[in-house]
């Protein structure tokens, strides 16, 4: 099963709690600032996902959605 | 040919809104978790909320079911008029420390020693947030805030109030928790005592009471990490979290 | 003399900070001076502004509905009160989080990301500070940098150096004396 | 006066209880007034004061009370719904005759409103929140240095009439700065207070009580407050006047209102109109003689509140119908500009005496 990690950059504000839970360092925290200038965390391409939902657990503002993704 | 599935979505029972709170409050995470309670037992459409005055005070923006906003310190009065009048739907009162155990202290005593069939959820983060970090009834001796600069004095305002350990000492209230916002297993603690206190009042007909120790970046001065581990290393030692009252019986720790 | 002063952004950008410093700094030289801060509910995240008001008269008012000048740092500050700016009136853009209005030609600053480079982006209030003084002189700059020990004076010592370094810095984006309409 | 000091209305407020020699400070979070407990916070210990920070409005007041039994200076500061919870206790201290201060710095209602300024609770303060025949003297600052100076004079008052005493101000005049200066002169001498409870000692007990069973006693006492307040209206009604001698238009407004009408008197009397000011500093009292007496010179009075007009039910009650009187009002947070005032002032009258009330329901800029 692969997994895909989407991260509404809008209403991120950057607490950095999902890079901090996150024990396969999926997620790293950028530069990049969202519309509110707040710094807004990124799916790194090599880090794999598990699936283990603790980002959007976490995440006080729900900004973090998880599919999964099987051949039928 | 590929297929997805969902592993995790916002909850239906929470708007699309953003919050106002400040990055990493714990606010903001309990009304997630609270929507998330309300989707699994299906009671979006019979739950009723009521917000405090605080920070919280613009739940009902947030929430995807019906508050109520109340006086401050008064949401137990307003919980108890809409329960005994609509005994049906799912009753919920959602206080901070200055609002639940400041003015409404004679209100949140009162509704759980009538046993009223209504959840409280007692966000405890031992600031007033929004009026401006100053002390609460929570606030921990040597703790600095706006009202105690050199830091809360056990001579001039006395110790924190520990809320769980005083209604323990009533009859009627039927679960009584107190959760700590530490990490992923708190937050899975959160979700799953807010479940149980839900259920009390369904199943049991009964009171539930849950307080949430929780981080408070801008007044607890740390960052929202740092905020965690104040509430593990320092709220966590004076405020003992476990459950406290199971079925209707003390649990003793 | 009547100068009326905007400084306007989000909770937590220091917007009451910079405004309660240059009223502190004019009450010796000017008359009259009235500071007035208006902030939302949100304590971080919503509107923040406030006014400074200096005047050799009684000021009737600490609320002004036109202004002399305008320093806006974020761009919901910018949309909410470019339409009050007076059009002889000079405006302070946070370039790095205001988009280039059409019709005004105001001075572009990138504080925000120029606040990253010095090490903590919460100095960008410092920055547009010093390109608002580069830009009209109201208070001598040397004050100011005192000012700023004094406000800081608890804080580490590199706290200090830091908003200092920062102001100075706003200082030399806007060159002086060249004319205000070009980007900084 | 010492040297020149930036402060908040509100710090000032403090500043000037803490140089009236205020004994104890109770106050509650509650914006706009913040900053004045966490200034009494701050300074109270410091000169060795009592301050507590109280579990609500209602408690504040009622620690007031006890502090005030003692014949000691207290005062509780607030904001509109707090105030609405001190009313009881207000009552209180009237019918005990004990002497307090009370702050309302007044945001807007009806309910929890917004933290915008308002002049709202003008009928709660001046005709009586609480319960029963009785008033509070109710001061009116419209800048930082009279929030500083009026509070003083606020604990004078009190002591000499053992009555409550009123600070209406609002979030604009509490949060702003200006420069002030502080008073230097002692703390005003308390007067001997031979009713007040610190112990029968050598004494036979005191009793402060506000409960009179015996037929015939409570109204008894009522006469007496009643006898009290007629005094207090010959001596202590305070009001500013501008350009009035002359004027053909007089605008009566206080506190912030009363300053934005300075800033449109000049402009007006710069266009050619003569315009005059009558500010009431003392709102109870109310400078009803003077207002009467201003009325009959004038073509117009226009009263300009933060309210749906509440004051102006005084002015109407003063001016008792020799002259024509308009009024211009923002609720709900809305604050008159200049400009609003100017443009009502500028307007060519048709001399028909109507009655214009003009509610700019303009939402808040």
């Amino acid at each position: 099963m692969k997994f895909i990690l989407t991260i509404d950059k809008e209403r991120c504000k950057g607490c950095g709690l999902c890079v901090k839970v996150c024990e396969h360092s999926v997620l790293k925290l950028t530069e990049l600032m969202n519309r509110k200038g707040y710094r807004y965390p990124q799916v790194s391409t090599t880090a794999s996902c598990r699936g283990c939902r603790q980002c959007a657990e976490i995440c006080p503002d729900a900004a973090i959605e998880l599919e999964g993704e099987e051949e039928k | 040919m590929t297929r997805r599935i969902s592993i995790y979505r916002r909850p239906e029972a929470l708007q699309d809104t953003q919050t106002h709170y400040c990055p990493g409050c714990g606010h903001g995470l309990v009304h997630k978790v609270i929507a998330e309670v309300v989707d699994k037992l299906g009671i979006r459409e019979r739950t009723i909320g009521i917000a405090p005055v605080g920070c919280a005070v613009l739940a009902y923006f947030y929430w995807n079911f019906d508050v109520s906003e109340s006086a401050h310190g008064r949401v137990p009065a307003v919980a108890t008029g809409i329960k005994r009048v609509l005994p049906d739907r799912v009753v919920f009162g959602y206080q901070g420390d200055g609002d639940l155990a400041a003015i409404g202290m004679g209100e949140t005593i009162h509704a759980a020693n009538r046993g009223e069939a209504i959840t409280t959820i007692f966000i405890n983060n031992a600031v007033y947030g929004m009026t401006g970090g100053q002390m609460a009834p929570t606030t921990l001796v040597g703790q600095k805030t706006s009202t105690t600069p050199q830091g809360r004095n056990l001579d001039t305002e006395g110790p924190p109030i520990r809320m769980c350990e005083l209604l323990n000492t009533l009859e009627k209230p039927h679960y009584i928790e107190r959760v700590a916002f530490t990490g992923i297993a708190g937050v899975r603690r959160i979700r799953k005592a807010i479940e149980n206190a839900f259920l009390a009042q369904i199943e049991h007909n009964a009171y539930s009471f849950v307080e949430v120790l929780s981080p408070c970046p801008i007044y607890q001065r740390r960052s929202p990490a740092d905020a965690l581990k104040f509430v593990e290393e320092q709220m966590a030692v004076y405020f003992p979290v476990r459950v406290f009252r199971q079925d209707g019986k003390v649990v003793n720790a | 003399m009547l100068e009326r002063i905007l400084i306007a952004g989000t909770g937590g950008q220091g917007i009451v900070l910079v405004g309660k410093l240059l009223a502190t700094i004019a009450v010796r030289s000017v008359r009259h001076v009235t500071f007035f801060p208006a902030y939302g509910a949100e304590v971080r995240g919503g509107t923040s502004s406030c006014e400074v008001v200096l005047s050799s008269e009684e000021i009737s008012s600490p609320v002004s509905e036109v202004f002399d000048s305008m320093v806006l740092m974020n761009q919901d500050s910018a949309s909410r009160f470019l339409p009050k700016a007076d059009q002889k009136g000079l405006v302070l853009l946070n370039a790095s989080m205001c988009r280039r209005p059409a019709g005004l030609a105001p001075v572009m600053v990138p504080a925000s990301e120029q606040a990253v480079k010095l090490g903590d982006i919460r100095v960008a209030n410092f920055i547009m500070l010093g390109a608002l003084l580069a830009s009209k002189p109201l208070v001598p700059s040397h004050r100011v940098e005192d000012g700023l020990r004094q406000f800081f004076s608890e804080r580490s010592s590199d706290v200090v150096d830091m908003n200092i370094r920062a102001f100075r810095h706003g200082l030399g984006l806007v060159s002086h004396g060249s004319s205000r309409r070009q980007t900084a | 006066m010492s040297a020149r000091v930036l402060m908040t209305g509100n710090d000032a407020i403090g500043e000037g209880a803490i140089r009236a020699g205020c004994d104890g400070y109770y106050g509650y979070p509650i914006t706009p007034q913040n900053e004045l407990t966490a200034y009494m916070a701050r300074h109270m210990p410091e000169n060795g004061r009592v301050f507590v920070q109280a579990e609500s409005e209602l408690a504040a007041i009622n620690m007031v009370f006890g502090t005030a039994a003692a014949g000691k200076r207290a005062m509780t500061s607030s904001s509109s719904p707090g105030i609405s919870l001190k009313q009881e206790g207000i009552s209180y201290l009237a019918g005990c005759q004990l002497p307090a201060v009370i702050v309302n710095v007044q945001r807007a209602g009806p309910g929890l409103g917004d933290i915008t300024p308002s002049q709202a609770d003008y009928f709660q303060a001046t005709k009586g929140g609480g319960h029963g025949d009785y008033h509070q003297i109710v001061l009116a600052p419209a800048s930082v240095q009279e929030m500083h100076d009026l509070t003083i004079r606020a604990f004078v008052l009190a002591d000499r009439y053992r009555t409550p005493v009123m600070i209406l101000t609002d979030g604009r005049l509490g949060q702003m700065m200006e420069p002030l200066e502080l008073s230097d002169k002692p703390a005003p001498r308390v007067p001997q207070k031979k009713w007040a409870l610190d112990g029968a000692k050598g004494r036979k007990p005191n009793i402060i009580r506000s409960l009179y069973l015996v037929p015939g006693q409570l109204e008894a006492i009522n006469h007496a407050l009643q006898d009290k307040y007629r005094q207090i209206e010959q001596k202590e009604v305070d009001y500013e006047e501008r350009l009035t001698d002359d004027c053909e238009v007089l605008l009566v407004a206080y506190g912030t209102c009363a300053r934005l009408c300075t800033g449109a008197l000049k402009e007006a009397r710069a266009a050619g109109r003569r315009v005059g000011l009558l500010r009431p500093i003392t709102l109870w009292p109310y400078p009803y003689a003077r207002l009467r007496e201003l009325s009959t010179r004038v073509r117009q009075v226009l009263v300009v509140e933060m309210s749906s007009g509440q004051m102006l039910e005084d002015v109407r009650l003063a001016v008792d119908g020799t002259t024509r009187v308009d009024f211009v009002g923002r609720m709900g947070g809305g604050v008159p500009t200049q400009s609003e005032v100017l443009r009502h002032l500028c307007r060519r009258t048709n001399g028909r005496c109507r009655d214009q009330r003009k509610l700019h329901n303009r939402g808040r800029k």
